[in-house]
C-alpha cells in the first residue's frame, strides 16, 4: 500500500522489539468477538489510476458552474480565484500544519491569522474579529449564544430576510441548548423589520437579505439598542463589503458573514469560512479562536493563540463554545485573496459585481411577465415570472442554463413564493451568459 | 530577513488582480454606497507570493517531518486526494443548483456513507457536520432529541464524561443545556463499570466516551459499560477522535456505541490546515437514526436526492433540524472517499495495525529513559509522565520546547489533565521506522540530558526557531488582535 | 498590472533618485526612429479572467488522450503521473529557482541531480549519466558528436530502426558541423542491422526501434568495437528498463534515451528531457551539466556542478556542446517519480505495460485483414492493414479513437510501410479501451 | 537534520505506487526480459513527499526572495501559467496525433507566432528549439543554409563574436563549423562600427551581439554596424538573452537583425526550474525566413496545418533541417502566451521601463559606495567590478557568498569576463521598491564592512547557509557523479 511505508521486514522487527509474536497482540484489550478477523465488506486496496479514474466518472455526472452560464447564488457565489491562491494554499507547510499550538514552529499559520483577523476587522467595521468559523450559519448560531451570554438574555429575533437555512440553524442551537428564537415572516418587502423587547439578547438580520435587497440598518441598530439588545448582522457575500456601507457603520454589534466568496470555490457547500466581528468590549464572550500579537524572549514581535481560557480545550464545561476547529486553510485562501485584490481590487470587483447584476437585471426586467422584485440590490435580487420557479429552473436546466435558486427550494412552505427565482450575477457572468439566459427563458416562459 | 505584515508593505492602490471595466454604470445600491476607507492592503501578486511563501518557511508540518501529537492523528495527506477535490465536478458546483446536474455529487456522498457504517457497523448517518466539536453536538442532540421522543428530555440531563476526556465533550454538553458529571479513572487509566454503574442515575441521558481513550487505552469494559448504559436508558456517546487505531479491526456498532463522529482529517487523511477545515461526519444506532438532522441524501431507483426539510423527510425520520447551511464538507468528503478506495478493507486495516505497532515501538524503546503512568497495552498512541524529570528542573514544557532545536514537533503535552505532565506520542502509521528512531534516538538523548543536568538547553529552548518563546500572557493581558488596533485612525 | 508591483508614485521616487524626468531618459542609446512612441499592434492587459477563458477555449478544441482510448506511441507514451510528481515540481523552491551556480543554496536542486544521474546510469547500466539534456533526440544527436570527439573519427552510421525524428536530428547536427552520416535502410524485418569501417566513429541503433521490436545488441555492439567505433543505442519508452536487459549489459558505450515516460505528460511533445550516460572513461567528452559529489568546508556532503571546464560558459568555442540550459524540473519528476515506483514497482509497471501490449496485439491480430509483424517487443508494435494507414487513423479518430501512429507520417517516403500503424499500449490501457478499438477498427477495415 | 539520499533510505522492494495486476501473462519479450538488480531504491508516498519537501527546502528561490542574477533574468513565474499549461488539453496530448485532434494547440502556437513576431518586427519563426543555445544554433544554422544556397558556405567561415558575449555563443559557432573572431570593445563597453569594420572580411559569415550587451548598455551603433555587415554580405545574429529590456520599446528586425532567439523564461516568465526546460523560438528577418527548421505550422482557410518532413514544405522553403523530435516546448509556450496576454502590448512596454528603471535605481543608490567600469547608461542591468574590494582582502566571490549570509542570493559575479571581478546585478521589473532597498541596503552594508577591514565576514561566509562553501576542485578531480561508484557490485 503506497501511503504505507513498513516493510514486512520492518514490521517484524518492530514486533521483535516489543516482544511480541503478532500484531493482535496489541489489540488484547478488545472483547472478545469484537476484533474482527474478517476485513470489512467493503473493495481492497485500488491504484492511483483506479481511484482517479472511479472518481472522474462521478465528477462527471456534475455540471460544473464555469462550464454553463450560471446564476445561481443564495449564500455561495462563483467567484473567480487567482491561481496565485490555491499555490499559496498548497503549500505543504500550510495545509499539512496542525493547529499552531507550539507557535515557535507556527508563526506562518499564525501571522496570516493576524492579517486575516485585521482583514475581517477592517472589511466589518468592527474592531476585533476571530480567526475564523466553520461558516457563515453556524458563525449566526455562535453570534446569538453570545449575544445572549453578553446580554444575560434568551431570545433572538430574526429578521424574515434572514437565509432560511442560517435561520434554521439559529434554531436548532437554540431549540436545543434552551433558548427562544422570535422569528419574523418571510416577505421581501419587511425582510428587513424586527424590534425587540426586555428578554430580547439581540436582533438578528441579513444585510443583503436573502432576497438580494439592500437596506440602511442604522435605525434598526437604535431600536435594538433602546431595548437593550444587540444587532447581528449577517452577510452571505463577502464581496458586497468592497460596495456597501460597512455593518459596523450601521451600528452593528456583532457580524458574521460567509467568506467563501473571496477565495474559496463552491465546493458543493462546503468547506466555507465564517467570519466573526465584534466590538473590542465583547472579546471576552467571543466564541473561536483568536491570534493575538506579542513578543518572544528576545523582544521579536511574533504571534500566538490567545484569550484560550474563553476555549473548550481549557475552560471544558464553561467555554463560550465546543469549538475546536476553525476554517484556518480556507482562512488563507481569504487573506491571500484579499492581499491581491486590496483594497483598490476589491473595490473594483464589487463595481463589476454590481455591474453585471444591474445589466442582468434590466434584461430579466425586459422579458415579458418576469417583474424584478427587488428595488435595490448589490449583485443579487429576486424575480418573479408567470410560472413556478422550481419549474423554471429545471427547464433552465435543460437548456443548460442554471438560472439561480428557486424561493420554494428556501421557503418550501411559502405559497407566495412560489413563483419567485433569487438571481445572482458576479464578475464571472459575461454578457453572453445574460444573452443566452434571456433566450432560454423567454422560451421556458413562453416558448 | 523578518517578515512584514501585508499592512506594513502594502498600500491601498496596489493590487495584484486585474479587471476589465464592465459596460454598465447605472449604480441600484440604495444610497448604501460605502465611501469610507476600508483599511485594506494591497499587493502585486510577486509580492503575495512571495509574503506567504515566507510565512510558510516559519512552520513546521506533516510534509517536512513527523508530528506526533497525540490525539491529533497527524498523518499523510496524499494529493491524490487534493487532485480529485480540484476536480470541476466537485469543486465547482453550487450546493443549490438543481439535484439532476449533481447527481455524481450526491452518489459520492451516498459511497461515503456506505463505507463509514460499513467501518463503523452502524445503521445511519449524518455528513453535514463540519469537525468532530460538531459532530459532539449533533450526536448528543440526536440523543436530546431521542430523549425528547421518549417524554425524558427534562428529566435525563446529566451526562457522563471521563475526566481524561477532551475539553469538547463537556463542552458540548453544556452547550446542549446538559450537567456534567465526571467518572473517574482507575488506577490503570481506564473506566471501570462500577465507577459508571456508581454515576448512573434516573437522571442521566448519556455518557460521552472516548476508545481508545486519551491515554490511549483501549477500553476493556466498553461492552459492560455499554450494556449498563442502555440497561438504564442512557445512550453512548463515543468520541471518534482515536478511531484511526481500529478502524477495519473493531466496529464500534459492536461495542455499543449509539453515536460517534468520526474526524475526516484524523483517520482518512484530509489536511488539518493549520486548524481547519475539518469534517465530523457522525454515525448512529438504530435507536439513534431516525433524528439525523436535515440535510441528507436519498437514493430513489437510479436518483438521488437530497432531502433539506424536515416536511420532506422520510416516513419515520423526525430530524432534529439544521446544523449548518448547506450539506456539509463536500470537499473533505471527496478527500476522504479517495483515501478510503486508496486503502481498501484490506488497507485500513493495515494502516490501524500500522498505527498501533508504531506506537508500540516508540513506548518499547522509550521505556526505559522516561516514565510510563500505564506501562500496558498502549494503542495508536502512547503516554509519557513527567516522573523522570523529577529534579532535573526541567518541566515537560521546556522538553518539548528542546525537541523543537532537535528539528522535530513536540508531542502533546499536559493533556490528559489527568496525568501530571503527561506527554502524548501517536506517530501514525505514516512514520517509518527509521523516521521513528530518528525521533526516538532524539527524545532518548534529551531525556539523558536532562538527567545528567543540562537544564539550559532545555529552559532557554528554542534557541534554533523562527522565534523564541512567547510571551502568552502579554498577548492576552491586552490583546492585541488586529493591525488597525495599533493605529487608530 | 498584476505582475508589476510598482505604484506610479514608486516610479517617480525612483525616476527622481536617478535624476531624470521621464523612463526614456534611460533609452537614449537606442537610434532614433528605433524607439517606438506607439503600443505593439496587439491586444492590451487582459485579467486573469480573460485569459484563463481564451485558452480554456483552445485547449477545449484538442482531444486529450486520457479522454478517449488511446494508442499513440512513437516516442511519447502516455503514462499515469501520481499526484504527488505534480505537488513536488511546483513547490516554489524548486520550480521558481535559477542553475544552482551558488551551490551553498542550492543543495536541494543539486541532490535530486544527483539522485537522476544515480537512477539513470542504474537504469541504463552504465557508470555515469549526466544532469539531463533537452530531449532524446537532441541527446542523440550529442551522443555522435561525443562519439566523434571520442574517435576522433567523422562519421556514424544509423540503423533503419532509428526514430525518424532522432535519425533526422543527427543528419541535421552532422551536415552543419561538417560530420558524415550513412543511414540504413528502412525497413522493420533489417531494423538493427549495420556494421563500421574505419571512419566510423559509432553505431546508433534504437531498442525498442521506432516499430516497437526488440532484439539483442551483443552482436552489434561486438562488431562495433571490433571496428573501434562505439554503440549508441537509443531509448525512446523509458518504461522499458524496466523490463528489458539493459543497454549496457548488452555492450553499449553511449545510451541516450527520452525520459519523457517516467514522470513527465505528453504535452504534445515538449518539455520533455534526455538521458544521457556512458561509460566513466568518456566522461570528460560528455556533454551537459553534471552534478557531482564533494564535502564542505565543514566536511559536511554536499553536491555540486563539476567538470564545467566542459561546457561553453567556461571553455566557449572548445566546449563540447552548446548547451546552457538542462531538463531540471522534468529531470525532477522524473527522479520523484521513479523514486516512488523503485525497483519494485518500476519493474510491476514494466511487466503491465508489457502485457497489456500483448493483449492489444492478439486482440488487434484477430481483426481480419490486420497483421502484427512486430515478433518480439515491449509495449509497441506495428500493424499491417489492407488500407492506407493515415486513412485508417484519420477515420478512428472520427470514432473517437486515437489508434496509433500511421507509418507513412513518420516515413512519408517509405511506400512499403504505407498500410502500417505504429500501435502501444501502457498501464492506463484498459480492457475496455482494446474492445473499443478493435470494434473500431472492424467498422473501418470492414463496415 | 541532514537528509540522506533516497538509497540511503530506500529499499529494492519499497514502492509509493500501487498497481492493479493485468490479466494477461504471456511474454513478448523476445528472451530479452531484464533479470539482474537494477539498483534502484524505492520509497512509500509519505516518505518521498518528505524527502523533496525537504530537499527543496535548501534551495533559495524567486518565491522566497530576490534573485538578482545579471544576464539571467529572473522573474515572477505567474501560477495562472502553470494552471494553464495543466489544462488537459494542452497537457495531455500526443505530438503525433491526428491533426484534426489538435487544432486548438496548433491556433495557440500560430497566436504565439503573431506576438513574438510583432514584439520583434521580425518576419518568420522557428518554434521548436528547445532552449536559448538550441536557439542560437538554429539561428546560425539558417545562416548557413542561406549561405550555401548563395554559394559561400565553404568561403565564409569566420563569426565575429565580441568578447563580453555570452559562452554560448562561440560555442555554438564552433559546433556549426565556424572559426570564431573575436571583437573587441571600446573602453565604454559596447562595439564600435569602426572595430566591426576592421574585423570584417570576405570570409566572415555572421556577427553574433547581444544588445543590449552583458555589460548592460545598450549598443548605440547597432544599426551602423548592421548596415556595415549587411553591405559587406554578413548576417546579424541577435542574442536575445537581453530582450527583456526592450520588448515593447525596441523592435531588433527595426535594427537590422538577422536572426534572434528568444529565451521564454528570461523574457515570457516561463519558470526556470532549477536549470531547465527553456525555450528558445527563433525569429528571422526576410532573408533567412526560408531556412527555417521543420516542423511549423501552416494555416490552411480555417485549418493549421504541421509541416513535418521538408517535402511538404510550401514553395519557395528551403528547410535546413530538424533540431529536435516533435514540435518544440509547447508547455513553455502556453506559459508564455498566458504570461503576453496577461500584460498585452501595454504592459509588456511597462515591464520592460520597469525593469530598467529598478536597474538604474541600484546602481543609483550603490554608485557611492560600489565601483563602475561603466558608469553611464545602464539598462536592465547594471555592472560593478571589484575596485571598490581593492585591499580589502575580500574577492568578489567573498562578497557574493556574504550576501547570502545576509539572506540574498549573490548577483551574477566573473562574467561579463571583461571586466575585472565583475558583478552584475539584475533585478528585474518583479522586485518592488521596497524589496530593491532592502537588497540595496543590504550591499551598502556590506560594501562599508568590507571597506572597513571586516575580511573574516566575507572570506569565511557562508555561514548561516545549509552548506559552508563547497570543494569544487576535489568534486571536479576525482568526480563521484552517481551513488553506485562508491559501492561497486
Amino acid at each position: 500500500m503506497r501511503y504505507l511505508p513498513h516493510t514486512d521486514a520492518d514490521r517484524r522487527a518492530m514486533l521483535d522489539t516489543n516482544g511480541i509474536a503478532d500484531i493482535d497482540a496489541l489489540f488484547a484489550a478488545v472483547p472478545e468477538g469484537a476484533l474482527r478477523r474478517e476485513l470489512p465488506d467493503l473493495p481492497r486496496a485500488q491504484s492511483e489510476i483506479a481511484v482517479e479514474r472511479a472518481l472522474s466518472r462521478l465528477a462527471a455526472r456534475n455540471v460544473p458552474a464555469s462550464s454553463v452560464p450560471f446564476f445561481a447564488g443564495a449564500g455561495a457565489y462563483k467567484h473567480h480565484i487567482p491561481a496565485t491562491v490555491d499555490h499559496i494554499i498548497q503549500r505543504s507547510e500550510f495545509m499539512t500544519a496542525y493547529t499552531p499550538y507550539q507557535p515557535e514552529i507556527a508563526q506562518g499559520t499564525l501571522q496570516y491569522l493576524f492579517e486575516f483577523q485585521s482583514q475581517v476587522a477592517a472589511l466589518t467595521g468592527m474592531e476585533v474579529a476571530n480567526a475564523s468559523m466553520y461558516d457563515g450559519s453556524t458563525a449566526a448560531g455562535e453570534a446569538v449564544l453570545m449575544a445572549h451570554r453578553v446580554t444575560r438574555r434568551s431570545k433572538a429575533v430574526v429578521a424574515g430576510g434572514v437565509h432560511p437555512h442560517y435561520r434554521a440553524v439559529i434554531e436548532t442551537v437554540s431549540r436545543l441548548g434552551g433558548f427562544a428564537v422570535d422569528a419574523r415572516a418571510v416577505d421581501p418587502e419587511t425582510s428587513f423589520d424586527a424590534d425587540a423587547d426586555k428578554d430580547t439578547s439581540c436582533i438578528v438580520v441579513q444585510m443583503p437579505d436573502a432576497f438580494g435587497r439592500v437596506a440602511d440598518l442604522s435605525a434598526l441598530a437604535e431600536k435594538a439598542h433602546e431595548a437593550g439588545a444587540l444587532l447581528v448582522v449577517v452577510v452571505t457575500e463577502a464581496v458586497s463589503f468592497g460596495a456597501l456601507k460597512s455593518p459596523g457603520a450601521m451600528g452593528a454589534d456583532i457580524v458574521v458573514a460567509e467568506g467563501q466568496s473571496i477565495g474559496n470555490g463552491l465546493n458543493f457547500g462546503g468547506p466555507y469560512l465564517g467570519l466573526f466581528a465584534t466590538r473590542k468590549k465583547f472579546v471576552r464572550q467571543m466564541p473561536g479562536r483568536l491570534c493575538g500579537e506579542t513578543v518572544d524572549h528576545d523582544g521579536r514581535r511574533g504571534f500566538v493563540l490567545t484569550l484560550s481560557t474563553r476555549e473548550q480545550h481549557i475552560r471544558r464545561e464553561k467555554a463560550t463554545s465546543n469549538i475546536c476547529t476553525n476554517s484556518g486553510l480556507c482562512a488563507l485562501a481569504f487573506t491571500a485573496h484579499l492581499t491581491l485584490l486590496g483594497e483598490a481590487g476589491l473595490k473594483t470587483l464589487a463595481r463589476i459585481n454590481h455591474a453585471n447584476a444591474v445589466a442582468l437585471a434590466k434584461t430579466l426586467g425586459s422579458v415579458p411577465g418576469v417583474e424584478v422584485i427587488t428595488p435595490a440590490f448589490f449583485n443579487e435580487f429576486t424575480i418573479r415570472t408567470p410560472k413556478l420557479g422550481a419549474a423554471v429552473i429545471d427547464a433552465l436546466a435543460d437548456h443548460g442554463i442554471i438560472g439561480g435558486v428557486p424561493a420554494s427550494r428556501l421557503w418550501p412552505d411559502e405559497p407566495t413564493l412560489a413563483n419567485a427565482i433569487v438571481v445572482a450575477a458576479t464578475e464571472t457572468t459575461t454578457p453572453d451568459d445574460i444573452a443566452a439566459f434571456r433566450a432560454a427563458l423567454e422560451e421556458v416562459l413562453h416558448g | 530577513i523578518e517578515e512584514p505584515l501585508i499592512f506594513e508593505i502594502g498600500s491601498a492602490e496596489t493590487s495584484g488582480v486585474d479587471f476589465e471595466e464592465p459596460a454598465e454604470t447605472e449604480t441600484r445600491l440604495g444610497g448604501l454606497e460605502r465611501t469610507d476607507a476600508i483599511g485594506l492592503a494591497g499587493l502585486s501578486e510577486p509580492e503575495t507570493m512571495r509574503h506567504y511563501v515566507r510565512l510558510s518557511q516559519k512552520n513546521y508540518s506533516i510534509d517536512t517531518g513527523i508530528f506526533p501529537l497525540g490525539s491529533c492523528t497527524m498523518k499523510h495527506n496524499p494529493r491524490l486526494n487534493e487532485k480529485m477535490a480540484r476536480l470541476p465536478g466537485f469543486a465547482d458546483i453550487h450546493p443549490l443548483q438543481p439535484e439532476k446536474t449533481v447527481q455524481g455529487a450526491l452518489a459520492l456522498m451516498t459511497e461515503l456513507s456506505r463505507w463509514l457504517l460499513e467501518l463503523t457497523g452502524m445503521h445511519a448517518i449524518a455528513l453535514s457536520p463540519k469537525a468532530g466539536a460538531h459532530g459532539e453536538f449533533c450526536g448528543m442532540a440526536a440523543i436530546k432529541a431521542a430523549l425528547e421522543a421518549r417524554g425524558e428530555a427534562e428529566t435525563r440531563r446529566v451526562v457522563l464524561v471521563p475526566v481524561s476526556a477532551h475539553g469538547t465533550n463537556p463542552a458540548t454538553a453544556a452547550h446542549l443545556g446538559f450537567t456534567v458529571r465526571a467518572v473517574e479513572a482507575e488506577p490503570d487509566g481506564t473506566v471501570s463499570v462500577d465507577a459508571v454503574r456508581a454515576a448512573l442515575g434516573p437522571d442521566v441521558a448519556a455518557m460521552m466516551l472516548t476508545n481508545p481513550n486519551t491515554c490511549g487505552l483501549f477500553e476493556p469494559h466498553i461492552r459492560e459499560i455499554a450494556d449498563a448504559l442502555h440497561e438504564a436508558g442512557v445512550y453512548l456517546y463515543c468520541d471518534g477522535a482515536n478511531f484511526n487505531a481500529i478502524a477495519g479491526k473493531v466496529r464500534p456498532g459492536d461495542l455499543g456505541a449509539d453515536a460517534m463522529h468520526i474526524n475526516l482529517h484524523k483517520t482518512f487523511s484530509t489536511p488539518h490546515g493549520g486548524g481547519g477545515p475539518g469534517a465530523g461526519p457522525v454515525v448512529l444506532s438504530e435507536a439513534l437514526a431516525a433524528y439525523a438532522p436535515v440535510p441528507f441524501v436519498r437514493r430513489e431507483g437510479d436518483a438521488f436526492r437530497l432531502v433539506e426539510h424536515a416536511d420532506d423527510a422520510p416516513e419515520g425520520a423526525a430530524p432534529f433540524g439544521r446544523l449548518a447551511a448547506f450539506h456539509g464538507q463536500m470537499g473533505m468528503f471527496v478527500r476522504a472517499l479517495a483515501y478510503m478506495m486508496s486503502h481498501g478493507a484490506d488497507g485500513i486495516r493495515q494502516a490501524s495495525e500500522d498505527a498501533v505497532l508504531n506506537a508500540n515501538y516508540v513506548r518499547a524503546r522509550l521505556a526505559d529513559v522516561l516514565t510510563q503512568p500505564f506501562p500496558e497495552g498502549a494503542m495508536h498512541e502512547v503516554l509519557f509522565d513527567d516522573r523522570f524529570l523529577k529534579g532535573t528542573g526541567v518541566s515537560t514544557l521546556d522538553f518539548a520546547k528542546a525537541l523543537i532545536d532537535e528539528g522535530f514537533h513536540p508531542m502533546t503535552v499536559y493533556f490528559p489533565l489527568v496525568v501530571s505532565g503527561a506527554m502524548l506520542i501517536e506517530p501514525t502509521e505514516s512514520e517509518s521506522k527509521q523516521s521513528l528512531d530518528q525521533f526516538i534516538d532524539a527524545v532518548r538523548a534529551l531525556a539523558l540530558a536532562a538527567k545528567a543536568g543540562d537544564a539550559v538547553r532545555f529552559t532557554e529552548a528554542p534557541r534554533f526557531a523562527p522565534r523564541s518563546r512567547l510571551d502568552e500572557t502579554r498577548a492576552a493581558r491586552d490583546p492585541v488582535l488586529s493591525y488597525r488596533e495599533k493605529t487608530p485612525e
